[in-house]
């Protein structure tokens, strides 16, 4: 399977996303014969296998029952292992679309992290692109490694174990954008130029505090990048709900004797069905700043 | 000063509780026992730690608790290993149970926690610092007592339960102050359900000047934020009750005496037809209206105002130990809403320190039951409603503040009419569809300018050298306001024959 | 006339606030005689003497209306001679609760400005509080002390004419609360721990710059201030409106003739009356950071 | 690389301008006057400078432009004076105007400009460095020839006419296409009255590999913006057009036919009864459901698919003029909405340069009118919606879109049956209410899961030394997302008898 194409059907050895409720999601690659544990019960591989993705699956003897869905880099983003913070669809859906990402766009990130950003991005620039993918860690570049082989990716992504702040991306005019996550990105800014086609590219750079953006865009500044920007982007997920608010008791005639019961709540109500803001809500994840390479002038 | 008698807040770390202040009366608080007699004579603001279960005063940085306690999450990137505490720290439970069993300070078991952990010495200075403030605030047993200010209140009822004052946020109900313009030498109508705080904060921007006339629901004023005030009592005389379900009788006085009176026969009523009760009673102070229904014992009758205040908010607490998201009709469960109940509280206000079990020893209120001074409390109440529908009935007030869990729109317009010209007034409500509703019949009555339905954005930032950043979590909503400032109507009719109608209509949208 | 007193009447020499439109109105001092030029026509000061405040008033001869309201500090706000930027309603009403302002408090403010905040604080500390106020501009200065005479304020506010960076505000132990709104706010720090009420009180300092709070932020807490927190507060106004969304023609047998006539209007529509939130809206005033100064501990 | 024919940006400061690429033609923007001949050949992305109509390459660091072009406001505190250009600037209009005459460059204006300001030298370095900038702006004439990419287009509708793209906003846009997980070898379902924006962002996405079938309002496709992608003519061979009022015919071929039969019948009749229209005339095709009644001077036939949107884009345009803010039926004017039309842009893809003036020259599409080319694309297009049909029938597409100025739930209700299971959709709108009832329509119907109506919260921030804050503007919505992913539906009469139906309403709540 190919987490960048959809297929219909199940197969063993594919990966599938159980969900559970919406708050409740596992990864599960399928052995037949194995039995994962739910909360509503045991859950055969073997009943997933074969069946239609986003098929309804029994489990617990049909005590309860899944849903086994295709991954998707947004579900992979809900569900992956955390080895490290990860960056999340809001933040993710932005800077793709900042980077002008598109089929054969060659990327360069930094760090792999958990993968959550790699796999958004191999999804937009397959088949024809390709991303470089620096991580700091061994153990994490492994693992992301791993990842992308069992997520049928990997003719599409090169993963290095290298620190890119001390030793540079050792790219030089092959990228279409650049996108960075580190602790001192700055750091890395004369590589990512280097690493970025001579027609110019785009670069974007996540970080979650003032003094990581205010250094960096002084670096991007003094490397001859424009348009430079910053931004933040929270989202807001409501819950739609019919309400019914009720009608004050002013000392209608009629409806007088009624309100002192309060079991019986024949008064009247103001009904309407909206879309409540969560009580609590992202306040911030990162500022994503932005900046254009433009191509060098060959002028007088 | 703290004073007995007098309601202050005990903050232990970001949880703050409400207390009254009594001698020999052990107060509980995220696991602390203390008493706090020799707080008394101290002034408010003063810290204490807790050891043998009394208070010591000690200075403010005491503690590693000084940082500011901005959000603790925190994305540390910087650390490259992921911290496990899990495996890391050697230490166990019943280690930590058996060095405070043996009286060792806070101080000491965090630095053996430090110690004991396998990355202490890997991690950063600042997360050093973040592992350290994080256990302080488990371990150290320090407190802070504080006069109960609004900005305080709100944000405990805020973070204890919302629900409880119609998820009305600390700016927004700024907003409603200020642009109420409420100020001392006013005469200002309130309806709040929100446990008194808005009527609170209108007393004390009114410093106990001017005419405060409460449109309470239920059977008698509803005040226990009110309460944690400490206003004098001169400030009592100010305040006049009147009772939202006689809002149609401002104007008929013949009206308003027989509603009292079918209050009083109806009083008798029980909805769960146990014995007679008393019309004082506190079974519908606060109906729940749109909360799960309890079963609650009911109580006959009851001695001082504020005593009867403290019960109901007792009611209240247990009730609100079943407490839903208020208002979901849908079928989706609200479980995300996790309201702590403020029984805790109650439990001290009304002096049974024991409450937190299961059998809940009771005042007996029945010894009160035919008290002449009873009778002489209702006189007074039937006084004062007809001193407050007087006052209404004058159409003068200077302001109007609503947050209920009503649908505003007939509060308003029962209410705005008696505000005089130029005067402003502001609605609040947590969903944003009433006041639409209310702003259209406004438009349509007309007698309003500058109506406003806004909406307040609030977030913190984290101010601390190299780690600038907004709070990792900030409240979704700290709901709606519509606000807007009364002008005359007279002219109405006849000025619009003499202006020709395009000017006319050009002026009134605005 | 007072401005932290309703009254009932307009007289000769009260302040009025002239409303034309909702985005359109004006202070008036009324003089006998006098005539205010109104884009709806001219305005007798005469028309409104011994009127009730908010009442209609003709101008231009009767071919326009204007009202005239009683002044509030939101209204002067919104009508004021901008003498600098100043701060706005939404900012002061947070700035109002979270310094614990009530009638009697004692507060120490700098700079005056155009007094938009001097005016909300007087009202709020009325009548026994005072309001210490200090402008490094002069004619500010004065300009701002005519103003609170004219608004029947002097008893309530004092103001002086100092650089209170380098020269301190000269008070001690007096104040409830403080509020800076300074270029370098970090420099009035240690005079207001001085001026602050030995009891304790508040402090509240706006910057709209990350580095101005960040300094200090600093300064407040190498000089004993405790639970400083900075917040940012945005008003979101709504359009309230009817709205009505046209239902798509899927082809359905009996609408399909109609939809070929551009003019007939028949198809349904989904109508529903909305707040609609603003295409712009202000996107940042301010940071506002508050701190408190606790009673110092004579203990051991 | 500027090549001819492709369509390409004009950046003059923060105002972007979609135009042709073609020689001897010139370019109007932003008062300035200019041809394009020297930049065909160089890369996208050059800065030129306009002397004498003609573009000359410099670097990008040209002018005084460079530093970061935030939202000019600032508070700028530290600046004691308060500046009032009127009086400062002892340099006149004519003053200027004269200097312009006589061919002074830019730079030389603006050091004129900045000698000539009486506050110049008192202002801080910052407060010059904007100043300058700000002329800068004005006096400075260079330009930046850009790619169209989805970012750059997107604002500049968001600029100029958001109306036209249902007021979508560019992080709403992306959550789209990312939530929509759309990608290459994908067959996706797009309905889209946003000038086809939303169609030419997935068209990119996918790379011309897979099927895109267009759901088009009207008579033909329209896809004003989708045609700034400059997209190879292979991609086209991937996309098939249906109209949007075949949709309930999806599964009925003969109904579908009669659909079509009936359009033939139906377009010989014009709605201004002047002279009988071909069937492909372009008359219908955006018929402003929401906007001000335009007259529109009727065209006969038409020659090229690609002529024929330009065509329909310029009566936008003029009916645009006209256009007030969309969807607003209550008596308020939306005054505040400034929508600037596109006139311009079609202008100049139409090859009409002096469509500036009142007498319009039109091509002469008469001659065309028995063409028998056009016969054959008739039969082109009823084929590409045969085709579009049987891809649709078979119920197995991979994706849905929606970002269109009709009440979307009938569309998600007719078109997700389309979509294979576990597939995500993702609909916009402009307004909560309609998504809200969409919501409740794909709960009642089943077959979803994961339903999430969200709305994202953009801000811009200002990173400069000493001056970093939020800028001071920020847009008040982007609209709002629902989204979701379609399961199977097939087993569930039969699951619900076998299962518990406890177990079931509890999962089926989420």
């Amino acid at each position: 399977m190919s987490f960048v194409r959809y297929k219909a059907i199940v197969e063993e050895g594919d990966v599938v996303i159980v969900y559970l409720t919406h708050e409740s999601m596992f990864p599960l690659t399928l052995e037949a014969g194995r039995i994962f544990q739910t909360r509503f019960g045991a859950l055969r591989h073997s009943d997933i296998i074969g069946k239609r993705f986003g098929s309804k699956i029994l489990c617990g003897g049909g005590r309860g029952y899944v849903y086994a869905l295709h991954p998707t880099p947004e579900l992979w983003t809900l569900t992956l292992p955390h080895r490290t913070q990860i960056v999340y669809t809001t933040d993710i859906s932005m800077l793709t679309l900042q980077l002008d990402l598109k089929p054969g766009s060659v990327v360069v990130e930094s760090g792999t992290g958990s993968g959550s950003v790699s796999h958004a991005v191999i999804r937009t620039i397959a088949p024809t692109g390709h991303l470089y993918t620096f991580e700091f860690h061994q153990q994490r570049a492994e693992k992301a490694r791993e990842e992308f082989s069992d997520h049928g990716l990997s003719n599409l992504v090169t993963v290095t174990h290298r620190n890119v702040c001390t030793d540079g991306f050792g790219l030089s005019d092959v990228a279409d954008a650049v996108f960075l996550d580190l602790p001192s990105p700055w750091e890395a800014v004369a590589s990512a130029k280097l690493a970025l086609k001579k027609a110019g590219g785009r670069l974007c750079s996540f970080s979650p505090c003032v003094e990581q953006i205010q250094r960096t865009c002084d670096k991007l500044r003094s490397h001859g990048f424009c348009d430079i920007t910053t931004i933040e982007c929270l989202l807001r997920t409501f819950d739609v709900r019919t309400i019914a608010l009720p009608e004050p008791d002013l000392g209608q005639p009629d409806s007088c004797v009624q309100t002192r019961h309060e079991g019986s709540e024949t008064a009247q109500s103001f009904t309407f069905k909206s879309a409540v803001p969560p009580k609590d809500m992202p306040g911030h994840t990162g500022f994503l700043t932005f900046a254009t390479l433009y191509p060098q002038v060959e002028t007088s | 000063m703290i004073e007995e008698g007098d309601q202050v807040l005990i903050q232990k770390a970001n949880v703050f509780r409400l207390v009254k202040v009594e001698r020999n009366k052990k107060i509980f608080t995220e696991k602390l026992q203390f008493f706090l007699d020799n707080a008394v004579g101290l002034p408010l603001g003063s810290k204490f730690e807790v050891r043998n279960k009394q208070l010591f005063q000690v200075p403010h940085d005491s503690g590693v608790n000084q940082v500011p306690s901005e959000a603790e999450v925190d994305t540390d990137r910087n650390n490259e290993k992921i911290q496990d505490d899990n495996r890391s720290q050697k230490l166990t439970k019943e280690d930590l149970k058996e060095m405070a069993k043996q009286g060792a300070k806070g101080e000491e078991i965090i630095e053996q926690l430090a110690q004991n952990n396998a990355n202490f010495k890997d991690k950063t200075s600042f997360s050093q610092a973040k592992y350290l403030r994080k256990k302080g605030k488990k371990y150290l047993n320090y407190i802070t007592i504080l006069r109960p200010t609004l900005r305080l209140l709100c944000n405990m009822y805020m973070a204890k339960s919302p629900s409880k004052i119609c998820h009305l946020r600390v700016d927004t109900l700024s907003q409603m102050l200020t642009v109420g313009n409420i100020h001392a030498h006013s005469k200002v109508i309130v309806v709040d359900t929100c446990q008194g705080l808005v009527l609170g904060a209108v007393m004390e921007r009114m410093g106990g000047l001017g005419t405060l006339v409460q449109v309470y629901h239920g059977d008698f004023p509803f005040r226990h934020a009110y309460d944690a005030f400490n206003f004098p009592a001169s400030f009592d005389e100010t305040m006049m009750p009147y009772p939202m379900n006689q809002l149609n009788y401002i104007h008929c006085p013949q009206s308003i005496k027989d509603g009292l009176q079918r209050e009083d026969q109806e009083s008798g009523v029980t909805s769960n037809g146990e014995e007679a009760m008393d019309q004082e009673v506190t079974k519908d102070a606060e109906p729940n209206v749109e909360e799960q229904k309890v079963e609650v014992a009911p109580e006959d009758s009851i001695s001082a105002p504020r005593t009867e205040q403290l019960l109901t908010e007792e009611q209240e607490g247990v009730s609100d130990s079943k407490e839903k998201d208020e208002n979901c009709t849908a079928g989706k469960a609200s479980s995300s809403d996790t309201e702590v109940n403020v029984e805790g509280e109650s439990e001290l206000l009304t002096g049974t320190p024991n409450a937190d079990g299961p059998t809940r020893k009771r005042p007996p209120w029945k010894q009160y039951k035919k008290d002449p001074a009873r009778l002489e409390r209702q006189r007074e109440r039937k006084e004062k409603i007809e001193q407050a529908r007087a006052v209404l009935q004058q159409g003068n007030m200077d302001g109007l503040l609503i947050a209920c869990k009503f649908h505003p729109g007939p509060l308003v317009e029962a209410l705005l009419p008696c505000l005089a010209p130029s005067r402003t007034f502001a609605v609040y409500c947590q969903h944003r569809e009433p006041l639409v509703d209310c702003y259209n019949r406004l438009r349509a009555k007309g007698g309003v300018l500058k109506l406003q339905l806004t909406e307040t954005w609030l977030r913190n930032f984290q101010i601390l050298p190299g780690r600038t950043r907004p709070d990792m979590q900030m409240s979704g909503t700290g709901g709606y306001l519509l606000s807007g400032i009364t002008v005359t109507m007279e002219t109405d009719s006849t000025s619009s024959t003499t202006e020709p109608p395009l000017k006319k209509a050009k002026l009134e949208t605005d």
